[in-house]
């Protein structure tokens, strides 16, 4: 249904919405809504972010020169663990599902609410208190052990606050498994009628294969911190050589979820971006099937491939090869989703606003982080570059490039349906310029210093790595800078903006039937659906053409 | 063009012919089901004392997977539910196997170095 | 800051010019796919940029034909990274038999490497130009990780087992060693030094080097000090498996499997007896588990290495001679460490 | 104002249909869909102790076959029972709920939560026992004979394994309770029972764990000395 069809739905002042509907802090500390749900993990995880980049600022800082001069070592290794699980297991894996997800997943598919709404409420409880054990680790002097808690060293050696922080993300853990399995029986069991699987929305398909890596993966990095707990506990010997354990059983326990949870961090901003780049070429999606089933193609897949991050780990040769040959077929699927978007700008009518550059940013930068993937998957090359900062270059455009342009480009393009409001187009598309600028000098740097063999975690260096650790440090300021600017202007649009219409970008979505900020209900009737997904042009020429 | 009959006013791929009610299960299926988990247990406890060598795990773990699939099929009505059930429970399973026979594959293949030793001059 | 800044690493070994043509290889497939992406993505951006709200573009649903295309070609580039990486990873992993033994225990924060003649550094290797090294390692603590960027190689030195890496100079310097796997507070500090010189610089530093007592001899004097020949004496009614000629054997166990009795085997052994018992002897042997260090174990197994079979040849092919380097005019050298030699030199204790 | 006359059957289940859903039958679809997609991620859960359990045994079969020994085979058997009758009375439990006879509906539950007691009472005894023999893994470990270190190690998972299922039991007990007190007010009706369904198969996922765990950990050394 595109906009010029039907008139759009007429915003009768003052606007009654989901944020009208109750008013002060029960009304959102216990709400049921999965919108306002939705907003409360916005809040959290943007105070996590922040104090992730915190501590990546710091890292920064103190590598600008070779000696470890700003903060003792053992300080500097709480920083870059503390860095890791914030950003992974507090931002990373519940961003876009918790924000987005809960948001769009029950409007798309023209339903009420999630199939669970008090088990959505309790997610999010249980992820504060997860929260809430880390941070009590983080100012009682953190943990050193990295985010991977290798043993032995996480269970014999490390004498940090390893336990409140295992618990935490035990706990957290818990948080994404009620989010997975509330998204699987919503998409299963509510969908309206007339929308069938192939009438979804390809942002639902990659938060179902999402939800199928978070029910599947999760329970296993709860059962392997577990077992460090009791191990350091009772003093067990499941992964301490000296009573008997072997290391490598623990990498294989870790590694089996925390590769799968790489693809749970970048399948939702491919959904994010597989919405933004049809709404602002106005053409349909190249290709749907074939990026839907890419989607479960990867979290499928994402599950046999784990070894590629033990190459060296004396793993046996064997099981190298398995993993090695099962990486390059996992990197398939998303090559798959890159060439889809490219084809579905061809012939379009491309409009360049912010949610477009972000999502143009994420296929450059994503396709880099994909490539440098298949350097690691390389048994010749890995064997050089592991452990060194050609992984935390592959890694963070991923993450930064992918991941997180992928959210902002989210954020932007829903935030006139989340909070009815328009933000000021200039400033955001400077931000994305920053970002992206900021991005490129941080990390692109520490390639060549990976292959140059700095390993990673290191806070003192050999002096001829210098200046290009002095490059990614500036880098990294700048990125700083380009990430604080949209918690300026959306907050300001809040306030000041524009009002926004019920459908500004001319999308084809469900969400944008409805009137922005969507009421609580979120539909009025329940919405028919009786037209393919991403049919831009108006419906009788297209039942004309049959 | 497009399928213009979607799922029942129902929504969601809960689309079966008849509304299904709960299908009632007989106490008497019980009873005998769990007559047979009953005569299993002391199977298995009286195989385990003879010595199969490698059977006997085998042996062990197919009484209890039969137990498994018993209980499974009847007491959690699996044998009257929609077929999505199915699929979820075997992925589940499926994804335990891959667990353990790749995490398995590296621990019985750590010591076929010295064989590849023998064809590589 | 020092004004010059190298781009990209020296190669210093045998390995390390066919890693840099694979990495040059992925490097020129992964530049192509990121500049079509990039060119395609901002030519489509401004060639069909919106004119007017009006304009409406044609609907393509895809092309079965283009996505199996771009599904087959990069598969089959991929492959070939695959086939590629996994020679290189065969030839890293396959050490060669004339190689020159090293034994490296990483302890938290530091590298203590001994050679087969008993010299010992700390943080520092010295190896001769254009000969194999077989690097055997283990570590005291935690998982670290032995990494000579110049020569590509790397390897996770893991508690409780033996890690082999091994590598071929083909470049005199002095090139860096890093511990790559996270191992605690100072783990920036275990970084080292890899030198390579002439080999007849090698012959004066080895000769001249404070060389104490060769490993077997430090094996020898263990042990006597534990009394192991109580058990392990040649003659028949010895209460312990006779362990003349046992290194590199195939040897049956009691539960049947036949396995090589290498060092992870010796190791495994005299920490944990009875794991890995020999088929029709008692399990009274006591686990040495923190009696002897890893050093100690090392020198018994050097020491076992150096008991020939009275009557058979050196070993089988997988016994590698034990291959000291031939120093001429070295004092108080013993070829086998004959029971009941006084031991060598007093500093070995740790 | 008169007393409300009692709602009919039918009232009764509309009112504890939920807004969101459109019939009552989609709600149990989903919350029946829901509980066997969390047993899924239960299976993995343990699959993690699983995976660890294979691994060290396959490492040294002989040494865990010698600990095993020591387990007694007479209340493993005897708790294996036990939980398959728990797993009898909780089906005939969800039959009588879904047959609306309130009576049995109790009963049933009722017996299910006693044995769960004494699943969890016989556990205890054992525990006590072994513990009292310093077969609890850590320094106070003692094991005769040369198979120490895998004596512990198979012990390390023995309390694991079992106590994360024991852990499980009081969770399942504790479930079954409030759906005996919810009983007891009459809160379930044919129509509307699938909290009792649910509970249901989250017991029998428990038993079925069990049953697994019995042979594993009871039945791998009898066939020795």
């Amino acid at each position: 249904m595109s906009a010029e069809m039907t008139p759009p739905l007429v915003d009768a002042p003052p606007r009654e919405s989901f944020l009208t509907a109750g008013y002060g802090v029960k009304s959102w500390l216990l709400t049921r809504d999965h919108k306002r749900i939705a907003l409360l993990y916005l809040a959290s995880i943007t105070f996590f972010f922040f104090l992730g980049g915190l501590f990546a600022l710091l890292i920064r800082l103190e590598l600008l020169t070779p000696e470890g001069d700003l903060v003792q070592p053992e300080t500097y290794n709480k920083l870059f663990t503390m860095h890791g699980i914030v950003m992974v297991f507090f931002f990373l894996i519940p961003s876009i599902p918790a924000v987005l997800g809960n948001f769009f997943i029950p409007m798309m598919i023209g339903a009420k609410d999630l199939a669970f709404p008090r088990l959505n409420l309790l997610s999010w409880y249980v992820y504060m208190i997860g929260g809430l054990f880390t941070l009590w680790a983080v100012v009682h002097g953190g943990v050193d052990t990295g985010w991977t808690f290798y043993a032995p060293f996480s269970t014999v050696s490390s004498s940090s606050h390893v336990l409140p922080a295992a618990i935490g993300i035990f706990i957290t853990g818990f948080s994404s498994i009620l989010t997975g399995l509330n998204f699987i029986v919503t998409i299963h069991t509510m969908r309206a009628p007339g929308m069938t699987w192939f009438r979804l929305p390809l942002f639902v398909w990659s938060h179902y294969a999402t939800s199928l890596i978070m029910v599947l993966g999760t329970p296993v990095i709860a059962v392997t911190l577990l077992l460090v707990a009791l191990e350091r506990i009772f003093h067990l010997g499941f992964f301490d050589p000296a009573l008997g354990g072997d290391p490598v059983l623990f990498q294989h326990l870790f590694w089996f979820y925390s590769h799968p949870a790489v693809y749970i961090m970048v399948l939702p901003a491919m959904g994010v971006v597989s919405e933004i780049v049809p709404t602002f070429a106005r053409k349909s999606v190249f290709g749907y099937r074939f990026v839907a089933y890419a989607s479960v193609a990867i979290a499928v897949l994402g599950f046999l491939v784990w070894g590629h991050h033990m190459f060296v780990s004396g793993q046996s040769v064997y099981a190298g090869l398995f993993f090695s040959l099962l990486s390059f077929f996992v990197a398939i699927p998303s090559a798959v989703k890159v060439f889809n978007w490219t084809a579905t700008m061809y012939k379009g009518s491309i409009s360049w606003r912010t949610p477009m550059l972000y999502a143009i940013g994420f296929i450059g930068l994503f396709t880099i982080g994909g490539l440098t993937g298949l350097f690691l998957a390389t048994l010749g090359v890995d064997v050089h570059v592991h452990d060194t900062y050609f992984i935390i270059a592959h890694f963070h455009y991923i993450m930064v490039g992918g991941a997180i342009m992928g959210y902002l480009g989210g954020i932007h393009y829903w935030w006139p349906k989340i909070s009815g409001k328009l933000y000021s187009e200039g400033l955001a598309k400077f931000a994305a310029f920053v970002v992206f600028v900021g991005f490129n000098l941080t990390f692109f740097p520490q390639f060549i210093l990976g292959y140059l063999g700095m390993p990673r975690r290191y806070h003192s260096y050999p002096p001829e790595f210098q200046v290009l650790n002095v490059m990614s440090t500036a880098g990294a300021s700048i990125l700083g800078f380009g990430y604080v600017l949209p918690l300026a202007y959306l907050f300001w649009s809040m306030r000041y903006g524009r009002d926004a219409s019920s459908n500004p970008w001319g999308a084809t979505g469900l969400e944008w039937q409805t009137t922005s900020p969507p009421p609580t209900e979120n539909f009025p009737v329940t919405p028919v659906v009786d037209w393919e997904p991403y049919e831009y042009r108006p419906k009788k020429e297209v039942a004309a053409v049959g | 063009m497009s399928d213009p009959v979607g799922p029942h006013p129902g929504g969601g791929d809960a689309v079966r012919p008849h509304a299904m009610t709960e299908h009632i299960v007989s106490p008497k299926i019980y009873v005998a089901v769990f007559a047979i988990l009953l005569l299993m247990t002391g199977t298995t406890t009286a195989v385990s004392f003879v010595d199969l060598g490698p059977w006997s795990t085998v042996v062990a773990l197919g009484i209890a997977a039969f137990k498994a699939t018993l209980v499974v099929l009847f007491f959690m009505h699996i044998k009257y539910s929609r077929p999505l059930m199915r699929i979820v429970i075997f992925g589940g399973l499926f994804w335990l196997a891959i667990m353990l026979l790749i995490t398995l594959s590296d621990f019985m293949t750590r010591g076929w170095l010295p064989v590849f030793q023998r064809f590589e001059p | 800051m020092r004004g010059d800044f190298p781009l990209f690493p020296d190669s210093a070994s045998t390995i390390a010019s066919q890693v840099d043509h694979l990495y040059f290889y992925l490097l020129a497939v992964s530049a192509f796919f990121s500049v079509l992406i990039a060119v395609l993505v901002v030519v489509f951006a401004i060639k069909f940029r919106r004119r007017s709200e009006a304009d409406l573009p044609p609907t393509i649903h895809g092309s079965l034909l283009l996505e199996i295309t771009w599904s087959a070609i990069p598969l089959g580039i991929a492959l070939s990274f695959f086939v590629w990486g996994a020679k290189i990873y065969f030839r890293m992993n396959r050490p060669p038999d004339d190689a020159l033994q090293v034994y490296v225990v990483a302890k938290q924060w530091m590298w203590k490497l001994q050679h087969a003649d008993g010299t010992r550094e700390i943080n520092e290797l010295h190896v001769p130009l254009g000969r194999a090294i077989e690097l055997k390692m283990t570590s005291e603590d935690v998982i670290h990780s032995f990494f000579v960027p110049a020569f590509r190689i790397k390897k996770d030195v893991v508690p409780g087992r033996y890690s082999t890496a091994w590598f071929q100079a083909t470049k005199a310097g002095r090139y860096h060693l890093f511990c790559s796997q996270y191992c605690g507070t100072n783990h920036a500090k275990m970084v080292g030094w890899v030198d390579v010189m002439e080999p007849i610089d090698y012959q004066n530093w080895l000769a001249g080097g404070g060389g104490s007592g060769s490993l077997a001899a430090a094996g020898a004097a263990l042990f006597q000090q534990h009394a192991c020949n109580s058990c392990h004496r040649p003659d028949s009614q010895a209460r312990g498996p006779n362990l003349e000629g046992l290194f590199g054997r195939t040897i049956t166990l009691s539960n049947g499997r036949t396995i090589v009795a290498d060092e992870s085997y010796i190791r495994e052994s005299i920490l944990n007896p009875t794991a890995k018992l020999v088929e029709g002897f008692q399990p009274i042997m006591p686990t040495y588990q923190g009696l002897i260090n890893e050093e100690g174990v090392l020198e018994l197994i050097a020491y076992i290495r150096s008991l020939q079979h009275p009557n058979s040849s050196s070993g089988t092919r997988m016994l590698p001679p034990t291959n000291r380097m031939p120093a001429p005019n070295r004092p108080g050298q013993e070829t086998g460490g004959a029971p009941g030699s006084r031991p060598a030199d007093e500093e070995r204790k740790p | 104002m008169a007393e409300p006359r009692p709602l009919s059957r039918e009232e009764y289940a509309a009112s504890r249909l939920q807004h969101h859903f459109v019939s009552m039958e989609q709600q149990r679809d989903a919350s029946t869909l829901a509980m066997w997609v969390f047993l899924v991620t239960e299976i993995l859960f343990f699959g993690g102790f699983f995976l660890t359990y294979t691994v060290y045994r396959w490492q040294d079969p002989v040494g865990f076959a010698h600990a095993s020994q020591n387990m007694d085979i007479v209340l493993g058997t005897v708790n294996t029972a036990v939980l398959i009758i728990s797993s009898l009375t909780m089906a005939m439990a969800v039959h009588s709920a879904a047959t609306g006879r309130r009576k049995p509906l109790l009963a049933y539950l009722s017996a299910t939560i006693l044995l769960g007691f004494a699943f969890l009472g016989i556990k205890a005894v054992e525990y006590t026992d072994h513990i009292h023999h310093h077969l609890f893994p850590g320094p106070g470990f003692r094991f005769p004979g040369p198979d120490k270190p895998a004596a512990e190690m198979f012990f390390s998972l023995y309390f694991g394994m079992t106590g994360l299922h024991a852990l499980h039991m009081i969770i399942g007990i504790g479930i079954v309770g409030t759906l005996l007190v919810m009983a007891y007010r009459g809160r379930f009706t044919p129509e509307y029972h699938s909290p009792i369904e649910v509970s249901g198969l989250y017991w029998h996922f428990v038993d079925i764990v069990w049953i697994f765990l019995f042979p594993l950990l009871y039945l791998i050394g009898r066939h020795l000395k």
